[in-house]
Order: structure tokens, then C-alpha cells, then sequence
């Protein structure tokens, strides 16, 4: 199989689009001369033309709207909202508009625009510009959001996402980009809510999505060091949501911790956690443990910075201190 | 009473014929006894939420939107009935949307403030400011990219004008060329705001001028001045020329919605308006400049009361929405 | 005591700072000629001028902003955001700018500006008019998060908003305006993070805040008379968030459900049920049941809609099924 | 390329004297050099995230800022080196704010897009495209309603001019008679974008008129140029007048950040601008026309050499932030 990395996923999901569907055209800051802000879109502006690959002013709510009424007139629009922190911007657009033209017009219209963006701390970027605001989506009726953690993901999802006619939230992680992965040469695609089972375990489930599934991953390795196997679920989605997957691993290992990146309070974890607790409390050892972002903008300095984000050291310190695991980080 | 330059006025207009002055006399009163009909059956109890009535702006509905195509889009606010009337949403489903029934144009689920009707391109109103603006640049860079020939009019309040989505909208329609109608009604208060203290622009329509969109002021009160400043301007934006940017001078007769208790504005500024009243003064018109004779406006008159009058009668006796339709029209 | 309304409280705390702090200040939508769209500061464009009662354009980012800067300069500006529906558009100058100054700046700034906004569905105003945006604010790192419930509590905790040095979102819920409630003629300030009792029971603990606990309420009125005491929790304000309160109760009771309106699905009923479990694990005799909002855009017909929010009997419906109460509504 | 009219040139200006001709250089030099340090630190991987320099710009921060008085305010956005040194931040600060050190402006915390000094009313460098807008109009209104005579002097690039908060702010700035100059740093392109394929007003300064704000256009390479406008628009706003628009012409000689490939510009055009490279310009103005001795120049560039070094030596041998001050600067 062909190994490719994360970020050409995301480029030859967008790729196969445009050359397969007329109605196909992306649309951002910086998509075009300057090959999008993460080099997703390298190239394409030489290759496909102005008409398809448009470079927009700094305007966020007028250019996420405009992919929103582009959509509802039978268009695919790709909209690149360079991160998720400028993704607030527009947020009347996404969320005012894009989420509920379709049941406010008794389903008459909708809008299958597909908005990708970056999410994410950990470059040294500070505050404004290191947020994770995949909560804040997955919270609103009417907006799938995807959240891949792995090539064969990113590439799957996306394929999916040129198929949905409502508005997709599709937030990549900046920080893997260059993660290499096998994806299969023949196509595929990855429906939306059906989580993925990173790794199989019996002892512990760690219910993590985007980067934190490498996270929970290499606190799964840490933990295996010590004799406790981990089963790890990669939720893929958030909206929809594949719980039964969740529940299903948890009736097996009795322990669940979810991994997010976002703050801690009032996270998706949360929903999560919740979820859990309503519909296995009868299995569980001990509660649910939520391992998240700090709660506090984050911070520049580099000490300060890593103490904010979950690693697996912290991972595992919580689900000794929370569920009373006896392991060690 | 600031009034800037006029586009044209009856007296200058370009002559309809009786038939179609007629029509445009008809859609006025119609949204007129529409909206007369809503306001009572809100204050009895059957419609909720805001309601905010087009009375005293009708011109600006009846003199623009019958000059699109079929296949053209409208995207508009929450002061919306005109507009979707306009267009030829039948009075019936737009009445029973008001009351919230199954039969009405989006099923119940939209109110008022979110007519919407797409076999006839009335892609909404939407009820936060400015908010339809992005979308209107939407679907009109939808035809652009199509590279079909039709437009999209997009209407905005005096109240818009200050949002930010009204600029960023500008500009990207303004660079990308793009066939759509910025149309401001200007009816000089957003809620209890003048727009002479809330915007700093004097001349409103000077606003796009740095963005190179060309614009014009119209009588707002005229159905013919707007008819006619309209006309030139679908042609100039349906050939391909680019944004243009509409401002039309106007008054609202009563409150911004039925919760208004309207105290804000002076009466003698209300009743200089009312004096201006769009349908009467179009109906002397009518009979004055075209011949029509009295009779013939008053069948028409009868006739749009019993429409109306059925309009309500529909609405009343249409099911609510079955509960099942709660989680229909959704996937995400 | 005096009784006056949950609209007068806040007219109330207003005047009194408007009178006693020139650095006071209201700016917003139509809170001049027009009085507030909810009456809240009827007469006193005449009675204070101009100055400080300032008219603004619909903009709500530059006058958002523009209260945060103000604030950065020593100023106490109240900013009334119309409904919370509309904070979206000024989302960028709350969360990515007033929030997060203090900590960017290393406490060089700060940002006290109040922002009063208008929460909450039910008036038959359809989807992008009838949020509940809260559980999106609470989960902000910055931001003191308020949602008085009574007439004592609205001016209370109003009160205590003036003092704070960082911003503050006051979200008063739309539909108790006209509730009635008494208040002591002498001072006091309710501090934030400190639930209230609103109702003293043994059998099982509600949990909400804002318009719902006057829900919660009404379900313990329909338990009561099944012979099942509630205790009712008033949270009164979500950040910070006092859990104490309500672990106590739960440790009590062994039995809790958590009521709110905004959607259910990633709302912060999550948060607190998820604390509940962590903190109260062995305590609990059943999972901790969580009423919300349906997970739709609020729909305008009157059926649709009232199916759409929690009421009383939902509550109680809720606790038999999740919690197995042997209750009926 | 288009180059608008002008306010002034070196050749026009008036005349400044030897020492304040020095001062000048000073600042455009320490602010160069600054801007070459960080780079170079960058790439030893001693400073993160993104870094934006100032190179090239420095006639703007130098003709500009050092006009101010005490109590005034700055607001700007992300490329903000060249303004807080201008504005007095020590270079040590500043430094080590970029090393993300407990000694920096901001312990640390804010980093190189964040520099904030409260003490000297650098009121921050902003990351998020026109978010400085708000808060300066903000900061204005603050002193509007003090009633004192300060000013506030708000930067954007001309990437902000299409956000809608540019919009929001000009307008409310303009209704209000604030006192507050936005002052847009022209350098030709937002990222990649051209400005003039993203922003629809082909002579930038003219996006004012409409709001009644008056506006000029000066050359950003020339100090003396930018210094001779900014005279007359600080006195105009400090006396009450309302706020001010500028547009001063400028070229970044380097990416966008440190992470720009810089792939979209030609070079020939770089090569025009860098011709027009400021310091070098006014260093030979200085010697040509004041009778600057060359061994004076040399001397102070010396001297800010030094200084630099010594900032760089201060950030490296600083500590990191104690990890208690993780949670501290936070209420809520
Ligand atoms: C973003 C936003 N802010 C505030 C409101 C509340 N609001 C509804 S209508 C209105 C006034 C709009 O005035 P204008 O645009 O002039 O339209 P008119 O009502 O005069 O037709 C306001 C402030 C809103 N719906 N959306
Ligand atoms: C709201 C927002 N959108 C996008 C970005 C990403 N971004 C950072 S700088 C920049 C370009 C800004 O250009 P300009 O205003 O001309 O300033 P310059 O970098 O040229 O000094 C962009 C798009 C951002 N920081 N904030
Ligand atoms: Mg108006
Ligand atoms: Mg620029």
C-alpha cells in the first residue's frame, strides 16, 4: 500500500474532487499563489485556474457565506478557513446560517458546503491562536464535524464529505501534517460516525479524536509497559457520534478515559464522559476520567505551553489518580 | 426629511400601460391587506414571535422584484413578506407559515422572518442583519461560476449598513464581478436608531463608490421611479458589468415589529410620510395618467380582500406540523 | 422586603452604578429612544444623556470591542448585546480578545467590560433567535459566565459584576423578565461561584440554572406530590462553577439529574454531569441524568417548539427512565 | 507598480536638526537590527511560532510613533516589533518576550505577536486580523469620555482592510468623533494576496471618504515623509477633530513570517523596493543634507549593535517562566 502523509490526503481527497466534479472549487486566504497556509492546496492554482481555486481577501464571514449560498445553489465549495481560531469570524455564517437553512426552510434548501480547517496548539503560536474549538461545533445542530487523526482517515472522510449536502466542519491538526500512513491504492471511503479501533485492549479504554489518538496511543504503549493493555477508539467524527463502539469497549475493559485537546471544562469530553456513564453505568470500575486542554489561554513560553496540552505522561496519571489504575507515568 | 438625489419619479417615469400598472398596483395592495391581515391576527394571538410589517413600503417590492427572471435569486431580512409576495409566494403558504402550520412555505418551521420559497428563487429571509449578504454574494458567485446570465437582488435595511458582513460582501462581489443587487431600504431608523446618528455615510448610496460598485437613490414611495431606475440596473448587472448597489428612500408606517410600541419617531415626520402613502398615491396615478377607471381598482381591491381573507382562512384551518417533523429536515 | 421583577433587578443594578461610578457606562443596540429591545434601560437615555447611555450601530463587534478596550482603560462599560444569538458576530472581540488580554499581556491588562445579552427559546422566534449559547461561553478560559435565575439574584450578582476586572457575560433569559421575587431593602451582592438551594429535599437533586430552575422547580412541585423530595440547585453562575454545592447534595440524595436548555448534545449539563460521576462516584444509585434542549435548530410552531425545550414533565419522565425513579408525569 | 500621491518627501519636508535626524536613524536602525537578531535566533530555533519582521517598514514605526505623547495609545497587529521599540519597549523585553522568557514584556506568556507594555500605552500587538480595530476605537472612546486630549494611533495592514471589522470600526470611530488615527501599512500584500486583487478600492486612502474621515497617502519608505504627515494628523485628531485615515506605502523585504517560502512576489519588484531600502536612503539624507559626519552614523549603529547583542544575551541567559504562572494572570 501506499504510504502518504497526512497532509497529501487532505490534498489528493481535494484533488480527485476537483478533477472529477465540475462543481468543485476552493475557495480561502492564501489557497492560491501562496499554496494555503499549510501547502494543502500547493499547486492547484497553476493547475486548475482562478475560476476554481480563488483567493479571497482576509473576510471571513463573506467567504464562508458565500461558499454557504454557493452550496445552496447546487455547488461544492471547499472553503479553507486557515485556522479554526479565524473560524470564529464567520461563525454567524456557519452557525446562523450554513447549520439551519435547511430546517428553517422546511427542507427546501440546504447547504453542503465544506469547510476545512486547522485546529490545534503546540507551535509556539500562543493564545489566539492555538485553539481547539471542535467542541463548540460538535455543540451545534445541522454541522457535521470530522475530526481525522491518521491518513487513511483524512483521505476517507473527505471523499465522504464531497458526498453530504449539509455543512461540513473538516478540522485537520497542524501538528501532523507530515504523519506518514498507509492508504490502500483502490478506493474507499469512511462514513461519518463510525469511530475506528486504534488498538486493542481488555484492561482500559482511551476514547480520544485528531491528535490526541496519538496521545492516547502512546500512553497505551506506556501502559502496556506495565502490563495494562489499552483499548484505544479513535472517534473520527463528532457530530455524528458513534458512541455504540464506545460502550461496547467499556462493557469489555470496565475503565474509560476520554483524551481531548480542547479545555477541560465544557469540552466534548464531557459529552462523552456523560454518555458513558448514562448508558454503562452498571460496568464501570470507577468514573469516567477527562483528560483535556488546561484551562487557560495558551501560553507562549514553551514550559508553559507543553503543560497545557495532554500528553501521555498525563494520561496516564489520570487514570491512576482518577480510576485508581496502579500504574506509573 | 433629508431627500437626495432622485433616480425618477412618477412624473418622469417611463409610462406603463394600464394592464401593467395594474399588476403593480395589485401586488402593493396586496402585501398592503397582507400585512393589515397578519397584524390582526397577531394581536389575536395566532402569530408569535416578532412580526414586522412592509406597510408603508410596498413600492419598493412591487417596482423591482417583478423586473427579474424567473431563475433569478432574492435573498432578504426578516421584514420579508413583501419581498416573498413580490416574487409570487402564494399568500396562503406564506399565512400559514406566519401561523406556524404544516401547510405554510417552509412547513411551519421558519416564522416570519425566514420566507422562503426555492421553486421561485425566494432564498430567504434571514433574520440576523447583514446576514443574508454573504449568502446573497454566494449565490450570486454560483452564477458567475455557472456562467449563466442570472442574477440575485439582495435586500438590506438602513440598519445593515453598519455591520461588517455589509463590507466584506461588497468588496468580494466588487472584485469578483459578480451579478448581484445590493438594495438598501432606507426606511431612516433601524428599530428606534436614525441612520443619520448610527452611520456616518450622508449620502448612502455614496457608499460604494471606493468599492467601484455604481449606485443610485430612488424614490422609495414611487412604484415607477423604482420600476424604472431597476430596469436599467437588472440589464447592467445581468450582462455581466458587476455589483450594484440600490438605495431607496422609504418609510415604515408602523413600528419596527408588533412588539414596537413606536415612540421614538415625531409625528409629523410620520404623518409627511403618510402622506406619501405609495398605493394611494399610485391609485390617483392610475386614474389620473392612465385612465383606469375608479371601478376597475376597486374589483381589484375586492379581489385581493378575498384572497387575503382565504389566505387567513387557510392558515387557520391548516394542521400544525405532526410532532415527527421535529427531527426532519436535519442530518448533522 | 420589596418585590420587584427579574427586568427591574437589572434596571435596578444598572441605575445604581450609572449613579454612583462615572466610570459607568451603557452602550448597545436601540438602548437610547428606544429603551432597550427588552426595556431594560427605558428613560434612561433621558435621564443619564447621551454620554452615557450611547446609542450604537448594529455592529456587534466594534462595540463589543470597543467596551473591552474602554475597560483596558480603566473604564466600567456595560454593553448590551440584544439576544445572545447576536454575540456571535461579536465572538471574536469576547474570546479572542477580551478573554484572553490579561493573560497575553502577563497581567499588564485587563478587561472588565459586562456584557448583558438576552438568552433562551420559547417566544416563537425560530432558529437563529432562540439560543441558548452558554455552555459556548462557559467553556472559555476568561470569561466570568453569569445566569441569574431570580429578581435577588439578577441584582445581586449585577452587582457584584461591577466589581470585576475581566469581562463578564450576563445572560438574562428573555421569558422571566416580568417573574416577581422578593429582595432585601438593604445592600448585598451575590458572589460568583456559589450555587443557591433554591428547594430543600432528601430524595434526589436537580441541577440547573437560568430560566430551567424554575423548571426544576415545578418537576420537584410534581415529585413532591408522588412523595419524592428534590433538592433543586440554582447554579447562578456557570464560570466560576460551584460543584461543592452540589456534590454535597448528591452525596445525600445518590440521585441527580442536571436540567438545561441549550442543546443537549455538548451542552455544560455534560461538564457537571461528568463532575458529578468523578467526584461522587460511590455515591451515586444511578447515572447522573441529563435534560437538555433538543438537538435541533428551535423550529417556529408553537407544537415544535415547546417540544423542543424541557419542561417539568420531561424532567420527571427523564428521572424514571435514566435514573429508574418510580415517578410519573 | 502603483505609486499614489504622495504627502511629502525628504525632498519636501521640513527640515529636521542633526540630533533629531540621529534619533530618527536610531530607531529604524535598532528596529532593523532587532528584526535580523530575532532571525537569526529563529533559525537556531531559539524563538517559535511564526515570526513576523519588520524589515523594510521601519520609516513608518520611526515617522510615526515617536509624535506621540506619553499618555497616548497603540494598538496593532502581529508584525509589532517595529512599534513597541519605536514606542520605548526595551529591546531586552522585547527580546525576550520572543524567547518566550519570564523576563520578557509579557513573562513570557503573549510571545512575538502579543508585545505589550502597558506602561507606555502599547496597548498590544494583536494576532488576529483586524482585532486591534475594536479596541483601539475602544481606547479612543475611553479618552473621549475622560475628556482628556490623548489620541490613540491604531495600525493595520492592508490584509485588514477587508475584514468586516475595518468597516465597523471606521464607522463607529466616525459617528463618534473619536480620537484615533487607523493607520494602514500598506506593504502590497496581505500573506500572498495583492491587495489589489483582494480589496476592491484601488486607492486605498479613499476608503475613508465616504465616512467623512479625512485621509492622505504617504510614502512609508521615507521617514521624513511620514513624520512631516503624521505631524499635522496627530494635531488635527488630538484637537478633536474625529479620527484620521492613513495609508503609508511600504514593501516587507522579507515573507510574511519566517515560515513564508516568499514564492509569490518577483523579483524584480523586491529588487525596486529594496533600492528604496529606508535606512539606507536616510542614512545617505543625513550625511547629504544635515552634514551628518559618517563616523557619527557609524558610531551609533554601533551602539545599537551592542544593544541588541546585549538583548539577545539577556533573553538566552533569562529564565523560562516558572510553571506556577501557568495559572496565574487568570480570574475567571
Ligand atoms: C446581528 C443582529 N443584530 C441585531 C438584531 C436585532 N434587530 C433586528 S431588526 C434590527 C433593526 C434593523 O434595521 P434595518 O436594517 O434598518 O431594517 P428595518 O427594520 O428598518 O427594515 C435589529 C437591531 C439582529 N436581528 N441581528
Ligand atoms: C482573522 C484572521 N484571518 C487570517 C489570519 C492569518 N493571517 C495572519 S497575517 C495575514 C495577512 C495579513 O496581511 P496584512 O494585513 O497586509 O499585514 P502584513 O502581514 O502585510 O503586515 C493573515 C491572512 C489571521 N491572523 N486572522
Ligand atoms: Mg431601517
Ligand atoms: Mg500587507
Amino acid at each position: 500500500m501506499p504510504v502518504i502523509t497526512y497532509r497529501e490526503a487532505v490534498t489528493q481527497a481535494l484533488t480527485e474532487a476537483l478533477d472529477s466534479d465540475e462543481r468543485v472549487f476552493i475557495m480561502g486566504e492564501d489557497v492560491g499563489g501562496y499554496g494555503g497556509s499549510y501547502a494543502v492546496t500547493k499547486g492547484m492554482l497553476a493547475k486548475y485556474g482562478p475560476k476554481r481555486i480563488r483567493e479571497t481577501p482576509i473576510a471571513e464571514s463573506v467567504f464562508v457565506g458565500a461558499g454557504a449560498g454557493a452550496a445552496m445553489a447546487g455547488l461544492k465549495p471547499v472553503v479553507e478557513i486557515m485556522t479554526i481560531n479565524f473560524s470564529i469570524l464567520a461563525m454567524d455564517q456557519i452557525v446562523n446560517h450554513a447549520a439551519k437553512v435547511r430546517y428553517m426552510s422546511g427542507g427546501q434548501l440546504s447547504s453542503g458546503v465544506i469547510m476545512r480547517t486547522v485546529t490545534g496548539g503546540g507551535a509556539g503560536l500562543a493564545a489566539t491562536h492555538s485553539q481547539s474549538l471542535e467542541p463548540w461545533y460538535a455543540h451545534v445542530p445541522g454541522i457535521w464535524v470530522v475530526t481525522p487523526a491518521t491518513p487513511y482517515d483524512a483521505l476517507g472522510l473527505l471523499r465522504e464529505a464531497f458526498t453530504k449536502d449539509d455543512p461540513v466542519l473538516f478540522s485537520e491538526h497542524a501538528l501532523i501534517y507530515r504523519l506518514r500512513g498507509e492508504v490502500p491504492e483502490e478506493h474507499y471511503t469512511v462514513p461519518f460516525g463510525q469511530a475506528a479501533i486504534s488498538r486493542r485492549g481488555s484492561d482500559v479504554t482511551l476514547v480520544a479524536y485528531s491528535r490526541m489518538v496519538h496521545v492516547a496511543l502512546d500512553a497505551a504503549q506506556m501502559l502496556a509497559n506495565q502490563g495494562v493493555e489499552a483499548e484505544v477508539i479513535d472517534l473520527r467524527t463528532l457530530r455524528p457520534l458513534d458512541m455504540e463502539t464506545v460502550f461496547q469497549s467499556v462493557r469489555k475493559t470496565n475503565r474509560v478515559a476520554v483524551v481531548e485537546e480542547a479545555w477541560r471544562t465544557g469540552g466534548f469530553a464531557a459529552e462523552i464522559a456523560s454518555q458513558i456513564q448514562e448508558a454503562c453505568f452498571d460496568y464501570l470500575d470507577g468514573p469516567v476520567a477527562r483528560i483535556g486542554g488546561e484551562d487557560v489561554p495558551q501560553p507562549y513560553a514553551i514550559n508553559l505551553e507543553r503543560a497545557t496540552i495532554p500528553d501521555a505522561k498525563k494520561v496516564v496519571n489520570e487514570l491512576a489518580k482518577v480510576i485508581g489504575l496502579k500504574v506509573t507515568a | 426629511m433629508a431627500n437626495g438625489k432622485k433616480a425618477g419619479s412618477q412624473k418622469t417615469a417611463a409610462r406603463v400601460t394600464k394592464a401593467e400598472g395594474l399588476e403593480l398596483y395589485r401586488i402593493m395592495k396586496q402585501i398592503r391587506v397582507f400585512e393589515e391581515a397578519s397584524a390582526s391576527q397577531y394581536m389575536r394571538g395566532r402569530i408569535r414571535g416578532f412580526l414586522h410589517l412592509y406597510i408603508g413600503e410596498e413600492a419598493i417590492a412591487a417596482g423591482a422584484i417583478p423586473l427579474l427572471a424567473k431563475q433569478d435569486y432574492i435573498t432578504t431580512h426578516y421584514r420579508d413578506h413583501g419581498h416573498a409576495l413580490a416574487r409570487g409566494m402564494s399568500p396562503n403558504a406564506a399565512m400559514a407559515e406566519l401561523f406556524g402550520r404544516a401547510t405554510g412555505s417552509s412547513k411551519g418551521k421558519g416564522g416570519s422572518m425566514h420566507l422562503i420559497d426555492a421553486n421561485i428563487g425566494m432564498m430567504g429571509g434571514y433574520a440576523i442583519v447583514g446576514g443574508q449578504l454573504p449568502l446573497g454574494v454566494g449565490l450570486a458567485l454560483a452564477n458567475n461560476y455557472k456562467g449563466n446570465d442570472s442574477i440575485v437582488l439582495t435586500f438590506l435595511g438602513d440598519g445593515a449598513l453598519s455591520e461588517g458582513e455589509f463590507h466584506e460582501a461588497m468588496n468580494l462581489a466588487a472584485i469578483w464581478k459578480l451579478p448581484i443587487i445590493f438594495f438598501c431600504e432606507n426606511n431612516l431608523y433601524g428599530m428606534g436608531a436614525p441612520v443619520s446618528e448610527v452611520f456616518a455615510v450622508k449620502d448612502i448610496y455614496k457608499i460604494a463608490e471606493p468599492y467601484g460598485i455604481p449606485s443610485l437613490q430612488v424614490d422609495g414611495m414611487d412604484v415607477l421611479a423604482v420600476r424604472d431606475a431597476m430596469r436599467d440596473v437588472v440589464r447592467h448587472v445581468r450582462q455581466g458589468n458587476g455589483p450594484y448597489f440600490v438605495e431607496a428612500l422609504a418609510y415604515r408606517f408602523r413600528g419596527h415589529s408588533m412588539a414596537d410600541p413606536n415612540e421614538y419617531r415625531n409625528k409629523a415626520e410620520e404623518e409627511f410620510w403618510k402622506q406619501r402613502d405609495p398605493i394611494t398615491s399610485f391609485r390617483a396615478y392610475l386614474v389620473n395618467e392612465l385612465g383606469v377607471a375608479e371601478a376597475d381598482i376597486d374589483a381589484l381591491d375586492q379581489e385581493v380582500d378575498a384572497e387575503i381573507e382565504a389566505a387567513v382562512k387557510f392558515a387557520e384551518e391548516s394542521p400544525e406540523p405532526d410532532l415527527s417533523e421535529l427531527h426532519t429536515d436535519i442530518t448533522a
